[in-house]
């Protein structure tokens, strides 16, 4: 029987996980018979932060040979690594844990969160000099989306540790800003619409993680508002992330700037680092996954193949 | 004397205006109202065309849901499966429409799965006799992790050759209303009708007030249950294929944690969780107030953190409010 | 031809054996007053007669045609109606309401049939008049007192054509005025030949209106005769047990 | 004569065997003692000292808050807002204790907010006369909302000092035992005595089954059902702690959701929603039986798409089970 | 001295006029029929006088002090008894859990008291066999019939020292055998000099045990006499309305 490589995620209801199965999946079909199986898993819901620690912990108990997590919770998931102290390879995807508790985990394969909001703050910049800005971010307390806003606030600013944008460097932030949207993509088109409804003048939407633009025809109907201004650059948008319906709104005209991380890559490279690992051989500790900058202009092409 | 005691039996207790007063649905739609009165002249945006709108189209979702939810409360049960079935009834159109079906086959399959789910909630609950709590709170679990099997956990959004129909019965309008808005008021015309014209309407009040009474009475109890739960789960369904069409996509954690928005609609509305009481108005004014507030906290620039304690706070008050009137009203 | 008859009728729940190899013959337009001690087993014969619950033992015979409830509709259709001691109200609908409950009057246009409110306040009204009750179709039964509830589940009776009506202490509760109505009622049911099973603890009543009168005590059947051959003092005796058998 | 009524008055009618077939919470108790067997031999790694504990840890958060919804239940209440008091509970320890005051500070001002959630729940329910359900459903709301508001949203996981005692207190054990289910096992008994052998417990059941007769009788109602309220989400408070100690931090998404779990295990553990009947113990067995479904999916190796399916199945297999036995035993 | 004085008491519900300015004067010891038809405000009066509800105006007097009750067990320090006409039982207890129902005895080791269920089976079956009940106190009342759930109500006013019993219908739903008994309870009651208010329909019980009647007619007083100097169709005539006043 095969051994295991496990991928625990934050929550079985996201699209952008979705992806980094696709990944363990190919990898599986194309490593069938090589003593390993990719398994991808996590609780049902993104929410339940409890639930994930728990998972990992079940797994830990069941024996799997390596495992690759994307912590909700980062201090709590640290905190059972330092009880169960695993003898078998641990790595983070995606979502790495908090600098103090690196030690606990071989190595992190992902995105560079912050550099994404940088990015992000950057191409707003390439269309506004100041001016004001919401930002919508997601779960509550996510330490990758808070890594994002951070990158994006601290680019704007010209300055480093910005909790709030309040005029520096000629951003502010609306009252009613930022925007949670607890991951539900009908809650985050609502918001949306909302915002531009009592900020007329808005300048600037930064969609720190993508949740409006998966459902692309509410997201549609939300920027059909703001057709006119976007299309000015009156109002800019940018936003996170290249999944399909992404590219689709960015090629309508709907964003001006898109940021994609590669959950893919995540999905199909983490069970060879973990065999690695396994193997004893020498990983990088931090194996960053590329970040895709699409763009109206190169909307067919900027995806990483 | 038969003179008197004629009298008496024909005697009117109630005037229309006392009777008014006395509906918790009437001071509520009064407080959403006001609240739309005052954002008026509070923001210069509440009441633009634009904005009312979306308020329309927004709450008309959970208006839909809610006024299954009525019935079944009426009845004297409860619904916590809506959301999971709104979920599950979204997928399978997405499904079934990306792969190259038409939307009538869509929309009929998503409605049948609905119903399957209704019908399951009601037979267990009618006529293996279990509380509707826990078999409905069972459904919650199972009908999404149906969803999840079923769509393998991906995000749909491209609906095969009747995609732009799909998307223009769920975002799109008819005389410039927004065509959920339009189906909410249908539903809630029929379901006004049904409660008070149709033997069956009568009867889900008297399954709702004396369950044992209505059994000894000869009412089809356990018909109208399994009925009851199945009308639900179709508005949820409905609420279901409206949803993806306004949205463009469906994912699996669609509609979560919407069975407690919509139950709280229904309550604010003047539905009585004893069973017995409700009307389809009230769901829909329910619903209503609940989406002015939210929308009028991000008018107002008020932070998102206190979104939860302003409706948590609405849904007591509304509710305190008819209470305390009452208490008045009987010392 | 006898409307009812009932052969070794027992019922336990569990432990407790609620009713033990009772038989009873009723004819049509016969007035059967049903006796015993609280706890005897009225009730719970009056409830298998019903259709609530189908009895341990025995067999139940309608017209001569043998009959298995298996729930208060079937009963009824057989033309039994039945007056619970729980009266079976819901309190949140009018009198009127629950006079039709389950039977409810329509009109039509076409094939959409809707209730036709201003005939069952009607009717409704009139049954109360009958009864000689101050009671309002239009109020909720909520807040009525002992008696109009009362009187609302009696009228509830007379909607159909029944063979027997069973009434489980239908006096109970209401006033002497109302006690006289409806043991005057009893005796119209009668003319019709409609037979009656009355369960009351009150002596004068079943002894004015009865043809018969059967004791039931511990279960059992202990007395089953003419009420021209009984005496209030006889019953007393068979429901305390100071007289075994009659 | 005197000899027979004496005789009858005297009897006895259930022996404790039957008494026992027909309780749920035996059933259930032995279908998880079932369920574990069955995985001792299905898998090797069910039985191990390190997964038992796991397992019996696990249930301990939800078996706890179980404790205080089945008072509630009892009572013939509802609470909807457990998992937001959690959190709020979880919220305060983090944030006071990281602002460096000791771990009994932590706790004390933990509770005290959990209580002030009870005491708000109580009063609006007993004093203003406000249903349960919708009373609890606005707090829900409010104490979640409470909770962002204080930590402004941000994770919680330095915690001052006495970090290690907190860690140690949640995470730890005591003679091999996770603290948390030492905790749930003394709140078990402490509750099981209550319910049999005092005053107030004999009340709660009183005011589950008639209320009005309670209130008639001269039982303190409205005193009583705030103390209900406050000891729910007391026990919320103390699983919230506890949590917290577990996790070793904190955001604002714990225990979203949980009132469900919560109350479907109480419900699997033979409380009636209707009120008046509910155990201590069955409220334990029904947490754990949740627990060893999830932990025996995962063991197993099945799909986690297919765990709701199961969860859902078996809250309805459970309920379901002890009405069909009881449907039978009442022909 | 008078046991309860009730001045011009009046309540209205809505619309609705239940009771009409109603006085009334018992002395200890004395046995009062309530009579009235239904809907009369008879349970109204009880439920004031319990404490149930505050009247909407009028003047109450214990023992010659005037008291204003906010709930029942106010009442009840007052030493006011009542056995309700919904009997206020609590299905899912025990008889003798609801004999004791808000005082329960306890036994202590210190401070700790728990519940002394020995005691309380004892007592309660001693009460039940006074009252010639076969109920048995550790079964569930949701089984019970109704006399032995009515039984159980009236065990639990023999508890404490009342000074005055209130008891709407006690015997409306128990046999002949627990009806005389009933009635020798409220003798007992009157010769220990307890005042009793005995609301029922049933005149032959009325006539037997009662020193005075009191007529309600729609809401009003409309007789308070001896009872030496009134008759059965005298009272039936009040009841009725064929008779004004009297
Ligand atoms: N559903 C039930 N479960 C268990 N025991 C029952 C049930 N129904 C009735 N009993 C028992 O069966 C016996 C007969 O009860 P039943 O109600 O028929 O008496 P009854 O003659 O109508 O008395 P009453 O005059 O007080 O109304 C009683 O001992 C009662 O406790
Ligand atoms: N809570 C209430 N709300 C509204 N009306 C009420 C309420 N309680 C009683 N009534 C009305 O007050 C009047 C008197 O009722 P009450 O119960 O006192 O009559 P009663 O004399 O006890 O009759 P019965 O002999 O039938 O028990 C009735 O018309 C009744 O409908
Ligand atoms: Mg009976
Ligand atoms: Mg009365």
């Amino acid at each position: 029987e095969d051994k295991i490589l496990a991928i625990v995620v934050k929550g079985l209801d996201n699209p952008f996980f979705e992806e980094i199965n696709k990944g363990c999946q190919k990898w599986n079909a194309e490593n069938a018979g090589k003593g390993y199986t990719c398994l991808y898993t996590g609780p049902a819901s993104s929410n339940d932060e409890a639930g994930e620690v728990q998972i990992v912990d079940d797994l830990l108990t069941k024996g799997v040979a390596a495992i690759a997590i994307s912590p909700s919770n980062a201090p709590a998931m640290a905190n059972l690594l330092k009880q169960r102290a695993p003898t078998i390879p641990v790595m983070t995807v995606d979502a790495d844990l908090n600098k103090e508790d690196a030690a606990l985990r071989k190595a992190y394969l992902g995105t560079d969160n912050y550099l994404m909001g940088v990015k992000m703050g950057e191409e707003l910049q390439k269309h506004k000099k100041g001016g004001t800005v919401c930002l919508q971010l997601g779960n509550v307390a996510a330490a990758n989306i808070a890594a994002r806003a951070a990158g994006v606030r601290d680019t704007l600013a010209g300055a480093k540790g910005i909790d709030s944008l309040t005029g520096q460097n000629g951003w502010t932030e609306p009252a009613g800003c930022p925007l949670f949207t607890n991951d539900q993509s009908d809650l985050a088109n609502q918001q949306m619409s909302d915002t531009f409804t009592a900020n007329p003048k808005l300048d600037a939407f930064v969609l720190v993680g993508g949740w409006a633009q998966f459902a692309p025809q509410a997201y549609a109907q939300v920027t059909d508002g703001v057709m006119e201004r976007l299309k000015s650059k009156d109002l800019v948008i940018i936003a996170g992330d290249t999944l399909p319906p992404q590219i689709d709104a960015l090629k309508a005209g709907r964003s001006h700037a898109q940021i994609g991380q590669r959950p893919f890559e995540m999905g199909y490279k983490a069970p060879d680092a973990m065999i690695k690992l396994i193997n004893g051989e020498k990983v990088d500790e931090i194996l960053f996954t590329g970040l895709d900058t699409c763009l109206p202009e190169n909307a067919d092409t900027c995806l990483a193949k | 004397m038969a003179v008197s005691l004629d009298d008496t039996i024909n005697r009117q207790t109630h005037s229309t205006l006392s009777w008014l007063l006395s509906r918790q649905t009437f001071w509520v739609f009064l407080a959403a109202l006001l609240a739309c009165i005052a954002l008026s002249f509070l923001t210069d945006t509440f009441a633009t065309r634009n904005n009312l709108f979306n308020v329309t189209r927004n709450f008309a979702f959970v208006g839909i849901v809610a006024i299954g939810m009525t019935v079944v409360i009426i009845s004297g049960g409860i619904d916590l499966s809506v959301g999971s079935t709104l979920c599950l009834s979204a997928i399978v159109t997405g499904l079934v429409m990306s792969a190259g079906y038409p939307l009538a086959v869509g929309i009929a399959l998503a409605l049948i799965a609905a119903i399957l789910v209704g019908v399951v909630n009601g037979v267990l609950i009618a006529y293996v006799g279990m509380p509707p709590f826990v078999v409905t709170l069972g459904m919650l679990s199972v009908a999404r992790s149906m969803a999840l099997v079923l769509s393998n956990n991906k995000m749909v959004y491209q609906f095969g050759p009747d995609q732009a129909l799909l998307l223009q019965l769920g975002g799109g309008t008819t005389f410039g209303i927004a065509n959920p808005l339009i189906v909410l008021a249908v539903m809630a015309l029929i379901a006004g009708f049904v409660f008070r014209w149709t033997g069956w309407g009568r009867h889900i009040f008297a399954i709702g007030g004396n369950e044992h009474a209505a059994i000894l009475t000869g009412v089809p109890v356990r018909r109208i249950k399994v009925g009851v739960y199945v009308i639900s789960a179709l508005t949820a369904g409905i609420a279901g294929v409206l949803m993806t069409g306004w949205l463009g996509s469906v994912t699996t954690n669609l509609g979560t944690g919407m069975e407690l928005t919509v139950i709280a609609a229904t309550v604010i509305g003047g539905a009585n969780l004893a069973g017995g009481v409700g009307t389809a108005f009230g769901a829909v004014v329910g619903a209503a107030l609940i989406e002015v507030i939210r929308n009028s906290l991000i008018l107002l620039g008020i932070s998102t953190f206190w979104q939860g304690a302003f409706v948590g706070s609405f849904i007591v008050i509304a509710v305190a409010f008819d209470r305390i009137r009452s208490l008045r009203q009987s010392d | 031809m006898t409307v009812l008859e009932l052969k070794g009728i027992s019922k336990h729940f569990g432990a407790i054996q609620a009713l033990n190899d009772v038989s009873l013959t009723i004819k049509p337009g016969e007035v059967v007053g049903l006796m015993g001690d609280n706890g005897a087993g009225k009730s719970t014969l009056v409830k298998i007669i019903a259709g609530n619950f189908p009895p341990s033992h025995g067999t139940m015979r309608v017209l001569d045609r043998e009959v298995h409830f298996h729930k208060p509709v079937e009963a009824r259709e057989n033309g039994i109606e039945v007056v619970y001691q729980d009266l079976a109200l819901c309190n949140n609908l009018t009198a009127a309401a629950n006079v039709f409950l389950g039977r409810e009057l329509k009109r039509g246009f076409g094939p959409i049939r809707i209730l036709d409110y201003a005939t069952m306040y009607k009717r409704a009204a009139d049954l109360f008049k009958e009864l000689k009750s101050e009671t309002r179709p239009r109020d909720l039964v909520k807040q009525m007192s002992g008696g109009q509830r009362q009187a609302v589940a009696i009228a509830r009776t007379r909607l159909s054509d029944s063979k027997i009506v069973l009434m489980d202490e239908p006096t109970a509760a209401i006033s002497v005025r109302q006690v006289a109505e409806v043991l005057n009622l009893i005796r119209r049911l009668r003319d019709q030949g409609i037979a009656v099973i009355l369960i009351s603890h009150r002596m004068p009543d079943v002894f004015s209106v009865c043809d018969k009168i059967v004791v039931l005590r511990r279960g059992t059947k202990v007395a089953d005769k003419l009420i021209s051959e009984s005496s209030p003092e006889e019953v007393t005796a068979l429901i305390t047990g100071a007289l075994e058998r009659a």
